[in-house]
């Protein structure tokens, strides 16, 4: 006896439509509240574990460790960069910088940080969205063919998603690297800025995704194929490729629009890899050197774009499901 | 049927009248279909490799032979050697063992904290402290969601230095979120069924109900999803020693046979080609038996 | 869609249907030099973080700043100094001051004049600690100033004679900058340097490439060059490629013309393929060596350093690591210096011998995992790697002699760690050994290596002195070295000084610092500058 | 009207990997009939509806297999899809799943058009208007746009008819069109497809619901298991039934059985024994004016000292509120009294707030007002932990028993926690208790090491009541506890009840949207609508006279 479901409203349309335009304003405040909210505690977390973490963050200013920099040098480093003083002072004036939007000067490249990752941004964005289409691509090719193929195209179509899915990024890049430039030279091994050097990059980060995403996606597509409507549909004398892009391609997608924070937020981790294999410029490559030269504003920086990025992605793809689905679900 | 429904719901008998879902008994084992006996034999040959390599690969890991570096694929060396001469067959045999671990260990610690975290979350029933825990519980998981997974595996281990023991730490940590999210709204789901309704009209207490019919039901999916899990966990390993942060050399880890063989890939392909399908082909097999397991699981 | 769409299987193989026709193609002209065309050079080091070699100074800035920033004066290949910006130059005769008479007619590319005063200029700049300079700070540790005695003559004074200030002076961190320039904030300079070199910086995108075009009003080349006048290539664009399987793939699909830390591997097949020719340049300074921890147990015992240098053998693991293009090394200093000494003898491989050294020295005992014990406690060596400076050539040479080591007894922890990490290991006296390349031109890298002074650590922690070599004659010999001006007494100086170090078995020298350019045929005239073997793309045309 | 038949079915068979579902079936359908074919769940009248458009799925094979110039069984794939939509149409059981929830419904219309017609959008668009106005929806204009997850019940089944109509199709294959509405939609869908019949369309209709079938079909085709056991005119198969089994599904109807008397034969399970024929059953063409049933002498209990309330609930009131929607009313100043042994029935439409209602007085949401007491005790608003010691004295049943038992448990473990969850004592003896209640309700003891997915649907029952039994209770509140069965399993769970009642005394708050159970079933009625209890008392007056006007429609639409 389940808690009966409030019936649906019958008719009255006006009401309905003020709620609607209510409930989006307050559905957009929602999630940009919870959008800062997520943003200063990535800030606050990245702030104290990159503290904890040894090497002295004067010696990162100075030319990164190793540098015999001098003692004059190291003491004014320390007072001009404020790093003298108690950690709740550094803490709380680093939280007044970043909320005027100055995300400081970085330590190792000793450029603006909020410059450097304007430029690097739309690079590793760019790589991202374009190997999450390519990931969808995939999963749905892969989604149409099990379809369509018969018994032995689903079987086929299951192991390639689940291989896809197992594949480690570096080590599919190395593989991809050695077909397709080294032996068939098809391909520039190394990003060119050009769309064909963005190729093999996006390729390489989509596979694992695309193996992910046809899973979810295969299994909604069971789920839709067995749903009566299809009988319905089937019973007006539509053909099965008809039926999969009219009815099954919007069931099958659902889920994995809810996934596509997720999606994002591991293709951001791929792209460290895959930007230092490729020699591509990105939030990925200064990610990494960041962390080892312990350059805590470009961290905090780069942290905190990637939470950006993920916080937008998944409220996007929150929209396109309600578009979708506009069903009210118990979140 | 037509060749649309060729893909029937796997615990759906094929022919059945539609409109009523028969479902097969949840027996232990089933009707063991071709790929996953396939993945069993892979994830025990696994099992064997990690608990007696010696069984399967006799020679030393270790074992330097600097005159034969970099010997192709051959009789005495099926899958070639490294740049110092050592077997890649041995070492990925020897090597299973550490991978292995880390990834199990890496699995147990993302379930275990994805399990607190998701009770927590899940089992508040809208009244004040249950909202707040899964409030509270759900921003940390959004904010853990928003930092990508290897900026936390790096701060780990920039702390703790690299090692087996880090990245098996911090390859848990990145992969806990994800299981908390799932274990939150299947505790929610179980939560809200009937079965819980009709154990308070028989007067069950709020703790009995949990211990008795929420958790079993909730977390039976995660046991199966971990399997899913030990795969990844074992890319991700193999990913952080690629970026040098894993088990230090000369452990024959895969991640690290992996890296290094990279910057061979020009001379000797295998070095780097068959320490990779080691990690795919368990990762495949782990994924493809916990699929089974859960198509099994869930006609209950 | 109406239309029934194939399956996108995968998008790699439509990628392939549309570039059918961008095959490699690289046809091999004669190297008759061809006036402009563009030259792309790929990079392997770190990015450099500044592009003013003044500030910081490690090897990736000197790489890239050849191009464009110039120095007083220059090496030729036999290691004797030749003029460059400096015509002419002579030592007062109390050694106290180096007097350099300026080559006249030559402006910076912002059209300043280069003058007596730029050279003062340059070196308070390089002085000024807000520069956050090291290697040129340290390289003028003794000018006191410079005096612009007329327009074309520069006078730098000194606190103490100094043999090592020409050779210093032959060092990209101390070229000439436009002292307009230098004037504007460092942010600025970093990203624009302005130099007196055959090219101009034109732009910076960070992880990306530096854009290098011709300086048409170019007069200052080096005494050894191959012709005056502008150079041949109109456009300079410098790629940062950290990947060295990716470089070389490049290099091969004709992406790029010219890569640099060419990888062992790389260098074996770029030999067996006509279109790629080899530049081998080891870099000045010391040799790649390990270092033993003479400051502490089990390495304070003499007997123990000696056994471990002399029980393993590395030969064999340097010719199959680096397929014989690295040849053993047994000086402390690269055969770049002509003041290298060598004593083969010293390194003969005799396992028992080292076996009997070690029982003398107490450790006797074996533990179930075959280690030897003295007293309980085992024969430990702890040895920190840092992944960045150690390439995987080497870091395999390092397993190989961990697995040497073992037979012997000893047990060799290797712990690979990143910059600041293996920084911080060495800091913290948390080593036995060490590999640590030392780039700087001359002989006089001995004093700051194997001086007492060498190792109290600056105030960052760092010091240069690993082995922790404390030996009184030695430093005697490495100052007055440092401040005769006959080259002769100079040359036995360190002789004597070399063959200290070496019986001390506080070091065992591996090979030189290995320095490998890969250039594709289609480019010609491309040379390695001798001070610090950076290639100078002065020369360089492109032919195809 | 002996005009061609429009369809010929002959020696139909069809089989699902070798396993025969429908074993030589034959009957035709003329232009402007409507054919029922009837039977309980597992019957084969599905799969044969199916078949009929190649939607089966099993291995189908037929001597002869016509519709209109069209040889079906020659038909391959794609001359299936020729026919599907412009010859036959299919309407299913629920409209909610039965249209694509993703899409609007005119969209769903215009597929049908756009595949067989080549009509321009505009014309394609009046078409939709014309077909959705024909089965009556209101205001099609706004409607194309909406989902079927925004219309209600009655509309969501119109709309799923237009998209099987707009074609025009000769034949119109009805699967469970009624089953999943409420009596008030169920008329008027009833009513469109008889429209259609008189239009010359020939109508199969599929059904369990022997009401409908009575009132829309011109013949009958009774089935049991892939099997025709009779068919004939309605008259003669319902007034009339040959077959054995065509009486026990007659018998099995509660209408018109007086409170108390047994629906199915005393001996466990549906056996073929004959029950006493049922009162004389008015026959279709009676049905034209108000139905007015057989006066039901009602067995008036023995007005005894009054028993005393158990259950009394007075001035019930609960609101829902959802974000962005306006607050929805769901309970609005109920008051109920139900007596001991006495059962008290709850009907209304759905959404009329008979669950929630039940859910309040289970102690399973708190009222926003009003109060309730148990055994005179105060019972709800009440702190759970002060409720909890005496939830013994109240047990439940639900519509859907499956879902309320634990997936990994046994039927004895199930009964073994009831048993013991009432009581803190006496672990000793729970196996013979268990045995006790599963003789109570029917089932052979080995019943308790099966698992209750493996039971059918009426021994799931069984044991879901054994289960509220099990810790003695005073009163049971029974949540449409049959309206998923067939009919002859409803029979026998009904009279499991009726002597349950009558051997311990047992209250019943019995809710259910079928007129005909409840009023076989309880002593005294409520009937409520949009939350409101608009009338109130004695079954037999308040059926024979209904005061309020919601009521007399309730009545006037049973078919």
């Amino acid at each position: 006896m389940t808690r009966p479901s409030p019936t649906e409203a019958t008719g009255e349309a006006a009401p309905r439509r003020r709620g609607a335009a209510e409930h989006v304003l307050r559905w957009t405040l929602a999630r940009v509240v919870g959008g800062l909210v997520v943003l200063w505690a990535v800030a606050t977390l990245v702030f104290f574990a990159v503290r904890l973490v040894p090497g002295d963050p004067a010696e990162a200013i100075l030319g990164g460790p190793g540098s015999q920099a001098s003692a004059e040098a190291l003491a004014l480093v320390r007072q001009e960069y404020g790093l003298d003083q108690p950690l709740l002072v550094q803490y709380l004036a680093q939280l007044g910088r970043l909320a005027t939007g100055d995300l400081g000067t970085s330590y190792s490249l000793r450029t603006d940080v909020a410059g450097l990752l304007l430029d690097q941004l739309p690079g590793t964005i760019a790589l991202a969205l374009a190997s999450l289409v390519v990931a969808w691509a995939i999963a749905l090719g892969t989604a149409w063919w099990a379809t369509l193929g018969g018994r032995v195209a689903a079987g086929v179509s299951s192991a390639l998603e689940v291989v896809a899915a197992a594949v480690p990024h570096f080590w599919l890049a190395s593989v991809l690297v050695l077909v397709f430039s080294t032996q068939l030279g098809l391909l520039p091994p190394v990003s060119t800025g050009t769309p064909v050097g963005l190729v093999l990059p996006v390729v390489t980060l989509a596979i694992p995704v695309a193996g992910f995403l046809g899973q979810v996606t295969r299994d909604s597509l069971l789920d839709a194929a067995s749903a009566p409507f299809t009988v319905s549909a089937r019973a007006r004398g539509e053909s099965p490729s008809g039926l999969f892009r009219r009815h099954l391609l919007r069931h099958a997608a659902l889920p994995g629009l809810a996934l596509s924070g997720w999606a994002f937020g591991s293709l951001l981790s791929g792209a460290v890899v895959v930007e230092s294999v490729f020699a591509r410029p990105g939030l990925g490559r200064t990610l990494l050197g960041a962390v080892t030269l312990r350059d805590i504003p470009l961290v905090t920086g780069v942290a905190l774009a990637s939470a950006l990025a993920y916080v937008v992605v998944v409220a996007l793809g929150d929209l396109a499901e309600r578009a979708v689905d506009p069903r009210e679900r118990a979140s | 049927m037509t060749v649309l429904p060729t893909l029937p719901r796997p615990d759906e008998r094929r022919g059945a009248s539609p409109g009523r879902r028969s479902r097969r008994l949840p027996g232990p084992l089933g009707r063991l279909r071709a790929a996953e006996t396939v993945a069993a034999l892979v994830l025990l040959g696994v099992v064997v490799a990690a608990l007696a390599p010696g069984l399967l690969a006799p020679g030393d890991p270790l074992a330097v032979a600097p005159a034969d570096a970099f010997t192709a694929p051959s009789p005495a060396h099926p899958l070639g050697t490294d740049e110092s001469g050592r077997g890649i067959w041995t070492r990925i045999v020897h090597g299973t063992g550490a991978s292995l671990s880390i990834g199990a260990l890496a699995t147990l610690l993302g379930t275990g904290l994805g399990v607190l975290l998701g009770v927590a979350a899940g089992f508040g029933d809208g009244r004040w402290p249950g909202r707040a825990a899964d409030a509270g519980v759900s921003r940390l998981l959004e904010v853990l969601f928003a930092l990508p997974g290897l900026l936390l595996a790096l701060v780990v281990i920039a702390f703790t230095g690299p090692g087996a023991v880090p990245a098996t730490l911090a390859v848990g940590l990145a992969t806990a979120p994800g299981y908390a999210r799932i274990v939150r709204s299947q505790v929610r789901r179980v939560r809200r069924s009937a079965m819980v309704e009709a154990a308070v009209v028989l007067g069950r207490r709020p703790g009995t109900v949990l211990w008795r019919h929420v958790l079993p039901n909730a977390l039976a999916p995660v046991v199966v999803l971990a399997t899913l899990g030990l795969g990844q966990a074992v890319v991700w390993a193999s990913s952080l020693s690629y970026l040098g942060l894993g088990s230090p050399p000369p452990a024959p880890e895969w991640g690290a046979m992996l890296s290094a063989g990279r910057t061979y890939v020009q001379v000797a392909w295998w070095t780097t080609v068959f320490p990779g399908l080691a990690v795919v082909l368990t990762a495949a097999a782990s994924t493809v038996l916990g699929r089974g397991l859960a198509r099994r699981g869930d006609a209950s | 869609m109406r239309t029934r769409s194939l399956p996108l299987l995968a998008l790699a193989a439509s990628g392939a249907l549309l570039l059918a026709g961008c095959t490699a193609d690289e046809a091999s002209g004669e190297a008759t030099p061809v006036e402009g065309g563009t030259l792309t050079y790929a990079t392997g080091d770190a990015e450099p973080t500044c592009l003013d070699p003044h500030v910081g100074g490690n090897y990736p800035q000197a790489l890239v700043s050849t191009q464009y920033a110039e120095s007083l004066v220059s090496k030729d290949d036999d290691g004797q100094i030749v003029p460059w910006l400096a015509d002419s130059w002579t030592e007062a005769d109390d050694g106290l001051s180096w007097t350099f008479e300026l080559k006249p007619g030559v402006t910076f590319t912002d059209g300043t004049p280069f003058d007596a005063a730029a050279v003062a200029a340059n070196v308070a700049h390089v002085q000024d600690p807000a520069t956050l300079s090291s290697t040129g700070y340290l390289a003028l540790a003794k000018v006191t100033g410079v005096e612009a005695v007329d327009d074309l003559t520069a006078r730098i004074d000194l606190s103490a004679p100094d043999s090592a200030l020409l050779e210093s002076l032959t060092q990209p961190w101390l070229a000439m900058e436009s002292p307009e320039a230098l004037t504007r904030p460092q942010e600025v300079n970093c990203e624009s340097p302005v130099g007196t070199g055959p090219f101009v910086v034109e732009s910076w995108t960070k992880q990306q490439q530096v854009e290098l075009s011709r300086n048409d009003d170019y007069s200052s080349p080096p005494a050894d060059a191959a012709h005056t006048g502008p150079a041949h290539l109109e456009e300079v664009v410098w790629r940062f490629i950290p990947d060295s399987a990716a470089r070389y793939a490049a290099l091969q699909a004709g992406q790029v013309d010219v890569i640099d830390n060419a990888q062992p591997d790389t260098l074996v097949a770029a030999a067996k393929d006509d279109a790629i020719s080899e530049i081998d340049a080891p870099r000045p300074g010391a040799s790649n060596r390990l270092e033993l921890n003479s400051g502490k147990a089990p390495f304070d015992d003499e007997r123990v350093r000696e056994a471990f240098i002399r029980g393993v053998d590395v030969d064999d693991a340097i010719d199959s690591l680096f397929f014989g293009t690295a040849e053993r090394s047994y000086s402390p200093l690269s055969s770049a210096e002509p003041l290298a000494f060598s004593d083969p003898s010293l390194f003969e491989v005799d396992a028992d011998a080292a076996g009997d050294l070690l029982d003398e020295a107490g450790w006797t005992s074996r533990d179930s995992d075959g280690y030897r014990t003295k007293d309980g406690t085992r024969l430990s060596l702890t040895f920190p790697v840092s992944t960045n400076q150690s390439i995987p050539a080497e870091q395999s040479l390092f397993e190989q002699i961990q697995a040497g080591a073992k037979t012997l007894g000893f047990e060799v922890v290797l712990q690979p760690l990143d910059l600041s990490s293996w920084y911080g290991a060495l800091g913290s006296n948390d080593y036995d050994l060490v590999s640590a390349p030392y780039t700087k031109v001359g002989p006089d890298v001995l004093r700051i290596l194997f001086d007492t002074a060498g190792i109290t650590p600056a105030p960052s922690g760092y010091f240069a002195n690993h082995a922790q070599l404390s030996d009184p004659a030695l430093d005697d010999l490495l100052t007055r070295a440092s401040q005769t001006s006959d080259a002769d007494e100079r040359a036995d100086l360190y002789q004597q000084a070399q063959e200290i170090v070496l019986e001390s078995y506080t070091v065992l020298p591996l090979y030189d610092q290995q320095n490998h350019y890969l250039v594709r045929s289609s480019v010609s005239g491309v040379r390695a500058l001798p001070p610090v073997q950076a290639v100078t793309l002065y020369d360089a045309s492109v032919t195809d | 009207m002996s005009v061609a038949p429009l369809l010929e079915v002959e020696g139909l068979r069809v089989a699902f990997s070798g396993r025969r579902v429908v074993d030589d079936v034959s009957f035709t359908v003329a232009a402007g009939e409507c054919v029922a074919v009837v039977g309980e769940s597992g019957s084969g009248k599905s799969v044969t509806a199916r078949a009929l458009l190649g939607l089966s799925g099993g291995q189908v094979d037929a001597r002869r297999l016509r519709l209109g110039g069209t040889d079906l069984a020659a038909l391959d794939e794609r001359g299936w899809r020729g026919v599907r939509g412009p010859q036959v149409g299919l309407v299913l059981q629920d409209a909610l799943v039965s249209l694509d929830p993703l899409r609007p419904i005119g969209r769903e219309i215009d597929d049908a058009l756009r595949l067989h017609t080549r009509l321009g959008p505009a014309a394609r668009r009046e078409r939709a208007l014309d077909v959705l106005a024909e089965v009556g929806m209101p205001d099609p204009e706004t409607r194309l746009g909406q989902r079927s997850g925004e219309l209600s019940g009655g509309l969501r089944q119109r709309a799923l008819i237009a998209a099987a109509l707009v074609l025009r199709p000769e034949l119109v294959v009805a699967d469970e069109p009624t089953t999943a509405l409420d009596a008030e939609v169920q008329r008027v869908v009833v009513d469109r497809l008889a429209a259609l019949r008189d239009a010359g369309t020939g109508v199969l209709a599929i059904s369990h619901d022997l009401g409908v079938v009575r009132r829309l079909a011109d013949r009958v085709v009774v089935m049991r298991a892939g099997v025709v056991v009779e068919s004939g005119p309605t008259e003669q198969v319902l007034g009339a039934p040959r077959h054995d089994y065509t009486r026990m599904l007659l018998a099995a109807l509660p209408r018109g059985v007086a409170r108390g008397a047994r629906l199915s034969p005393r001996g466990v399970g549906p056996g073929p024994v004959v029950p006493a024929p049922p009162a004389a059953v008015p026959s279709r063409a009676a049905h034209a004016q108000a139905p007015a049933p057989a006066p039901v002498p009602a067995p008036a209990p023995a007005p005894a000292a009054a028993p005393d309330v158990v259950l009394a609930a007075s001035g019930l009131r609960r609101v829902f509120t959802a974000r962005g929607r306006a607050a929805h009313v769901a309970v609005d100043d109920v008051s109920l009294e139900l007596r001991a042994g006495e059962t008290l029935g709850l009907v209304g439409a759905s959404g009329s707030g008979k669950t929630t209602t039940a859910r309040l007085l289970l102690g399973l949401d708190d009222p926003d007002a009003g109060s309730a007491t148990l055994l005179g005790q105060p019972w709800a608003p009440l702190r759970e932990r002060d409720r909890r010691g005496r939830r013994a004295q109240l047990g439940a049943v639900y519509q859907d028993p499956a879902s309320s038992f634990d997936p990994r448990w046994s039927v004895g473990r199930v009964l073994a926690d009831a048993v013991t969850a009432g009581r803190r004592t006496r672990p000793t003896g729970v196996a013979a208790e268990v045995a006790s209640l599963l003789d109570r309700v029917g089932l052979e003891p080995g019943t308790a090491d099966r698992h209750p997915a493996s039971l059918s649907g009426g021994q799931r029952q069984r044991v879901a009541v054994a289960r509220a039994l099990a810790p003695r209770p005073r009163v049971l509140v029974c949540d449409e506890p049959v309206s998923a069965l067939d009919v002859s399993v409803q029979a026998q769970v009904l009279d499991l009840l009726d002597d349950l009642q009558r051997e311990e005394g047992l209250a019943y708050l019995f809710i259910s949207h079928d007129l005909d159970v409840v009023a076989h079933m309880s002593d005294h009625v409520a009937v409520m609508q949009r939350g409101r209890v608009v009338e109130q008392g004695r079954t037999a007056e308040v059926f024979a006279a209904p005061q309020h006007p919601y009521t007399r429609a309730l009545l006037a639409a049973r078919p």
